[in-house]
């Protein structure tokens, strides 16, 4: 857990976090908000779960991002226009982060370091999906088989 | 035959009561049908009765009495029934024969009537309820039947309603009649209160009979009494009398048949049946209401006496001397010659019909004409009239031998002097025996005698229908007094329920001398006063205001209308006044606090609740649309919300820890 | 300073802060969406820290429900972007702001 | 291999390693393209019965020196209101991802620059990513054949990256890992020592080879699927707008792009550095592995000489209709062949399968679309 690398990633995460939410230009909120994304990856690979970063980065930076680009591109009209920032929303979230910010000094017990582990293998997390977590495996893919025919039904052109 | 007869006793007022109505369904234009039903309808009536009349020879002292349940309510049965006695006996023959008698008259008399069918329904309606009369064996059926003969002598002297005094009297009749009715009511309320049955003869435990009466004690009197107010009222004694000299404005047969014969013979008849009542705890003969039945007749017969002398109009002076007759029954019933009381009513009932039918004939002859002193010298024009306008007269004041009215009076006197309580009603008897003596000649003399007055200038003698009866009724009037002489007492006896037996050594009886002085002595008064008879009445001249207040039947009327109308009057007016402003206003007042009340909750529920609701609702959609906002559609803001919440909850978080 | 759970859940809850700013301030559907992922990924990272820095021999739940999360945010992403794209093609606008006729 | 330097605080030997091994990288595959654009043409030109570049250096040998002045001194231009920060970062988006795709293709024995537990996965997340950057280009150039030419290209690799993957499961599912080293090592023994046992020899693993090296063609663009940079249709695609040193590095990711998804085919299937033979086992590992990289370049040049472009509603179709049910027949058949043992009758039974699958699908996929009679109408 080297904090150097922590610390770069931290910064690179809510730097590019930060800008999604900050970018006039669409596109490139998007492509910021693809960055953060394999930011969080990194996170993940340093926290030890390379599986799970690797799966946010094919899932976020692979489709989501591309979903949202997409979208970015059949929704043309008012992509330029969209300049206005509403600052009423900035307060909100500051208010929330500060509450949260509290919340999580004022819990005892959180400074520890973190122990050492052994990395978590793709075997073993193959192995406790197919086992303890089978039944919520089958429920995610008929949830995102639905999700994908929802999406299709809702965007297919009505063909009057 | 003779219990078929006992048995089927309630044919006789049946036959009659078919009759009418049979009659009342027919048209005006069928004259000679409906006359014929009626009559036929009284020949059966009169067979019946006789048929009746034959079992009641046999045995002395018969009675039959059949009773039949009339409705039950709960397990009480109200029971009606008829008896047959010989005082029933006597009473149906006397009444089917002279209503015979009267229906044959009055259809001559009608004759020039439009109504003639309805009157012969009515006068047949009334034959029928006089029958029910005699023969109920029930308090209560009698009572039905007299209230019926009340409402058919209404009928009958308000028969020519566009007259309204016609219609005046008959209304004064009945509501006479009803003051008595009242009373006699209440009697039998209390007698079917105390001895819990109405029958008079049911086999023992009737109400006539011993253990009834036993029960009864002392309140045997006050019933008695009030069912005497009933015959006070319909036979016209002393307090409730003014009604019958106004019944005369009825037809003659009307008069006749009811005011002489049959309705007002009801009451002595009533206070007949009801005797033991009368005479329950009597000390040898005399008890309490006796007495006062006594002193009711005295005052009656004296007073219509009086009056009858002083009245202008035949049909009037008949009727007070009914009056006076019947207060002459009363009293013999009183002093307990129960059986002279019947028999005067018999002998009263045919020679009054007599001199009544007469005095219609009169009328008829001078057209309608019932002034007597526009009458006189009708002797040699109308002979048959005279002849039996004077024997009824005659049997009336008493003449002996030849005249039953002598023997029934002779033994009343007779009666009346047994009496133990005092003497005074005796002497006043034999005066009331003069004074009928004296206005019966004055009559006779203002009719037949003196000259030919206006009306009676082309008098005409009546037709055969008409003097038929007269004569036939002048036959019965002298042939009655057979069996009423003392010799052979025969009626006394049935009617007492002895044996007769003929004892020529009674015929001539001391009281019988005493008798033929007082006539003797009215008669030649009358003739001495009326001689130079003219148009103003001799006992005028010589005494007015006396003469005055006998013609104004001693303001007995208008004392009755200030004192007992006025009373109603004034209650009238009382309870306008109350009920229009008393009960009235407070109504009103009620109502006004009502509305008073309904404006102050009006108010408040307006002022007050309503506008508080409203502002409650006003207030209730201003913070709806306060909410609402929340509800702007838009994403953004309900992110916000939602984030907004979750610190508020970490800082209530906090606040807790 | 090495990195401790607290640091991780700071990073986290910033990164879900930021998630909400980018939902909250934009005009463009998209960004709402944007700030829906950022959020979801924020609690996965909380997720796997808490498994980390939690006792050791702990079964990777905690990695599981990251996995699972993040499927369901991808379906969740793809259908919020074709209600985009059927919200832009019916009302010819992506301004949240004008999107409002659910309004009550 | 550095890792025995002591006395270094350990980020610093972790540093250097990885330093080394991308420099070494980089060298091989840069000095492999150049070779290849220039072999590229020979070959195509020899397939066109014509001679290619042999003017540059002796046969032609220094034509990528050449090319690359040339793209080095022509002017850069960038379209005025195109979006010049996406613009810009697109082909080196596409260059980074196709070299970080590389650093974990086992090249010899325990010479795997970057072993990641999930290799193979990483492999793939990181291909994912070129569509992001196609998207990139096409959408910074501001030109409406960039846009459509960026949509298709996304819409394709899009739609084959699931066979891609789906082919590669049968492997991983036999070895049991993610991690190419174990699958080369899977694929390590030999019977009768001259049957290597590769993948590609088992009925499924054939199959699953040919869907791979298909899938892998349209992930790069290449010929038979070039429809994204189509000459005749839409200019050069999503690179119509570069031009200088920006075209070469889209052409360099392309190159490596391809070096990638070859490495990745010859680790999976072709037994990665095993020598064919037992006896071969002598020759250092890495000389068989580029070996095997050469041959399927060969075939991918020797592809794109041959075949004509495809429609792109053909691309789709196929993609959809027969590779995706191809590829769960050949899970199914390596199934069966795991569980009916190695040898024979394995083997027999999963071709069985395959074969079966194969035939119905010809069957039934049948366009239906007769083609319309060919019409000619001469212009007025």
């Amino acid at each position: 857990m080297s904090s150097l690398g922590f610390f770069l990633i931290a910064i690179f995460t809510l730097a590019a976090g930060l800008a999604a939410a900050t970018m006039p230009k669409l596109i490139h909120a998007a492509l910021c908000f693809a960055l953060t994304f394999v930011g969080v990856a990194a996170f993940y690979f340093l926290l030890g779960a390379e599986f799970v970063g690797l799966v946010q980065v094919f899932v976020y930076v692979g489709a989501v991002a591309v979903l949202i680009v997409f979208t970015i591109l059949l929704t043309p009209r008012d992509a330029e226009k969209d300049r206005s920032f509403k600052w009423s929303g900035a307060w909100i979230a500051l208010v929330v982060f500060g509450g949260l910010l509290w919340a999580i000094l004022k819990t005892p017990r959180l400074g520890t370091a973190a122990p050492v582990i052994s990395a978590l293998s793709v075997r073993q997390i193959g192995k406790i999906l197919m086992t303890d977590y089978v039944w919520p495996l089958q429920c995610v893919g008929v949830l995102l088989t639905a999700a994908l025919i929802g999406a299709l039904v809702l965007v297919m052109e009505e063909k009057r | 035959m003779s219990n078929w007869i006992a048995a089927h006793l309630w044919l006789i007022p049946v036959v009659p009561l078919a009759a009418s109505f049979a009659i009342l369904s027919l048209t005006n234009s069928r004259r000679s049908l409906a006359a014929s039903l009626a009559v036929c309808g009284q020949v059966v009536a009169f067979v019946l009765s006789l048929a009746a009349f034959w079992p009641t020879l046999q045995t002395p002292g018969y009675r039959a009495f059949h009773n039949f349940t009339w409705f039950t309510f709960g397990e009480q049965a109200l029971r009606l029934g008829f008896v047959l006695d010989p005082l029933a006996a006597v009473m149906l023959i006397m009444i089917t024969l002279v209503s015979l008698c009267i229906f044959v008259f009055s259809v001559g008399y009608m004759a020039a009537d439009e109504h003639f069918t309805r009157f012969f329904a009515y006068l047949s309606f009334f034959s029928a309820a006089m029958l029910g009369v005699v023969i109920a064996n029930s308090l209560l059926l009698l009572f039905i039947c007299w209230e019926l003969v009340g409402l058919a002598s209404y009928l009958l002297i308000g028969f020519w309603i566009h007259k309204p005094s016609a219609a005046a009297a008959a209304k004064k009749a009945f509501i006479t009649t009803r003051i008595g009715d009242l009373g006699f009511f209440l009697g039998m309320l209390w007698l079917y209160g105390r001895s819990g049955t109405l029958l008079f003869y049911d086999g023992g435990n009737g109400a006539l009979e011993q253990t009834a009466l036993l029960s009864l004690g002392a309140s045997a009197t006050f019933i008695a009494l009030l069912i005497f107010c009933g015959a006070v009222g319909k036979s016209g004694q002393f307090p409730l009398h003014v009604w019958l000299p106004d019944a005369m404005e009825g037809p003659t047969p009307v008069s006749a048949l009811i005011h002489a014969a049959t309705m007002v013979a009801a009451g002595v008849f009533l206070v007949a049946r009801v005797y033991p009542l009368f005479s329950l705890g009597a000390l040898h003969g005399v008890t309490a209401s006796l007495t006062v039945v006594v002193w009711i007749g005295v005052i009656t017969a004296l007073i219509s006496a009086l009056i009858a002398l002083a009245q202008p109009d035949i049909k009037r002076i008949l009727a007070y001397s009914t009056v006076s007759q019947l207060g002459l029954m009363m009293v013999s019933l009183g002093v307990g010659g129960v059986a002279a009381g019947i028999m005067h009513l018999l002998a009263h009932g045919f020679f009054k019909a007599l001199l009544f039918l007469g005095s219609g004939s009169v009328i008829h002859a001078c057209h309608d004409e019932q002034d007597i002193r526009h009458m006189g010298g009708l002797r040699r024009v109308m002979p048959v009239t005279f002849v039996t306008y004077a024997i009824g007269m005659m049997a009336l004041s008493g003449v002996p031998l030849f005249f039953s009215g002598a023997w029934t009076k002779e033994e009343i006197l007779h009666a009346t002097s047994l009496w133990s309580p005092s003497r005074v009603p005796y002497w006043l008897m034999l005066i009331g025996v003069v004074l009928t003596a004296l206005y019966m000649t004055r009559q006779m003399i203002y009719v037949f005698f003196g000259p030919r007055r206006t009306a009676a200038e082309h008098a005409h003698e009546s037709p055969p229908v008409m003097t038929l009866p007269l004569i036939m009724l002048a036959f019965c009037a002298i042939v009655f007094s057979v069996v009423l002489t003392p010799a052979w007492p025969w009626l006394h006896d049935y009617l007492s329920g002895e044996r007769p037996i003929l004892n020529f050594g009674l015929f001539i009886q001391q009281a019988l001398y005493l008798a033929l002085v007082l006539v003797a002595l009215g008669v030649g008064l009358g003739i001495l006063i009326y001689r130079r008879a003219s148009e103003i009445d001799p006992v005028e001249r010589a005494l007015p205001p006396v003469f005055h207040f006998l013609r104004n039947r001693m303001w007995l009327d208008e004392l009755y209308d200030r004192t007992v109308l006025a009373l109603a009057r004034f209650a009238a007016q009382l309870s306008d006044f109350l009920d229009r402003y008393l009960w009235d206003g407070i109504v009103r007042f009620l109502g006004a606090l009502a509305q008073l009340f309904a404006s102050l909750t009006k108010g408040f529920d307006e002022g007050g609740i309503n506008a508080r609701v409203d502002d409650t609702a006003d207030a209730a959609r201003g913070f709806g649309q306060l909410i609402s906002r929340v509800q702007s559609g838009q994403v953004q803001v309900y992110l916000s919300v939602i984030a907004l919440g979750m610190v508020a909850l970490l800082i209530f978080y906090a606040w807790l820890t | 300073m090495t990195p401790t759970l607290q640091l991780f859940l700071i990073i986290s809850a910033a990164l879900f802060c930021i998630g909400l700013l980018a939902a909250l301030s934009r005009r463009h559907a998209i960004f709402i969406l944007i700030g829906i992922e950022m959020m979801l990924a924020a609690a996965g990272l909380n997720f796997i820290a808490f498994w980390r820095f939690g006792p050791q021999p702990a079964p990777p739940t905690g990695v599981m429900i990251t996995i699972f999360a993040i499927a369901i945010a991808a379906a969740e992403a793809a259908v919020g972007l074709a209600l985009v794209i059927a919200v832009y093609r019916h009302y010819r606008t992506t301004n949240v702001d004008q999107i409002d006729q659910l309004k009550g | 291999m550095l890792s025995g330097l002591a006395g270094v605080p350990v980020w610093v030997g972790q540093i250097a390693s990885s330093l080394i091994n991308i420099i070494a990288l980089l060298v091989v595959f840069l000095s492999l393209f150049a070779l290849v654009s220039v072999l590229e043409r020979k070959i195509l030109a020899r397939i066109q019965n014509r001679l290619g570049p042999n003017r540059v250096g002796p046969f032609g040998l220094l034509q990528p020196v050449a090319d690359g002045i040339k793209m080095l001194i022509k002017e850069d231009i960038v379209p005025a209101r195109a979006d010049k920060v996406v613009h810009f970062l697109a082909p080196i988006l596409i260059a980074a991802t196709a070299i970080l795709a590389l650093g974990i293709i086992p090249y010899g024995r325990n010479m795997t620059p970057f072993t990641i537990d999930g290799g193979i996965l990483f492999f793939f997340a990181i291909g994912s990513t070129t569509e992001l950057s196609v998207f990139m280009a096409g959408w910074g150039s501001n030109n409406k054949f960039s846009i459509l030419g960026a949509m298709r290209a996304i819409a394709q690799m899009v739609s084959y990256e699931l066979p891609l993957l789906i082919t590669v499961l049968p492997i991983v599912m036999v070895v049991g890992s993610l991690t190419p080293d174990a699958i080369v090592a899977a694929q390590g023994n030999y019977s009768l020592g001259i049957l290597p046992h590769w993948f590609v020899f088992t009925p499924w693993g054939a199959v699953a080879f040919i869907l791979f090296f298909v899938s892998g063609l349209v992930e790069s663009n290449r010929t038979p699927f070039d429809v994204p940079e189509g000459e005749s249709e839409i200019v050069a695609g999503h690179m119509t707008e570069y031009s200088g040193f920006k075209y070469a590095i889209f052409f360099m990711g392309e190159y490596l792009g391809m070096f990638a998804v070859s490495g990745l085919a010859v680790t999976l299937f072709l037994g990665g550095w095993h020598a064919p033979v037992r006896i071969l086992e002598v020759v250092p590992s890495y000389v068989w592995f580029f070996l095997k990289l050469s041959v399927l370049i060969f075939v991918f040049i020797w592809v794109r000489g041959t075949l004509p472009r495809t429609r792109v509603d053909q691309v789709m179709n196929f993609a959809w209709k027969f590779m995706l049910p191809m590829a769960f027949a050949c899970i199914l058949a390596a199934a069966v062949w795991h569980y009916a043992g190695h040898h024979l009758i394995g083997w027999l039974y999963s071709l069985v399968v395959v074969v079966v699958v194969y035939l119905m699908l010809s069957r039934f996929i049948g366009t239906g679309k007769k083609f319309a009679p060919r019409t000619y109408r001469f212009a007025e």
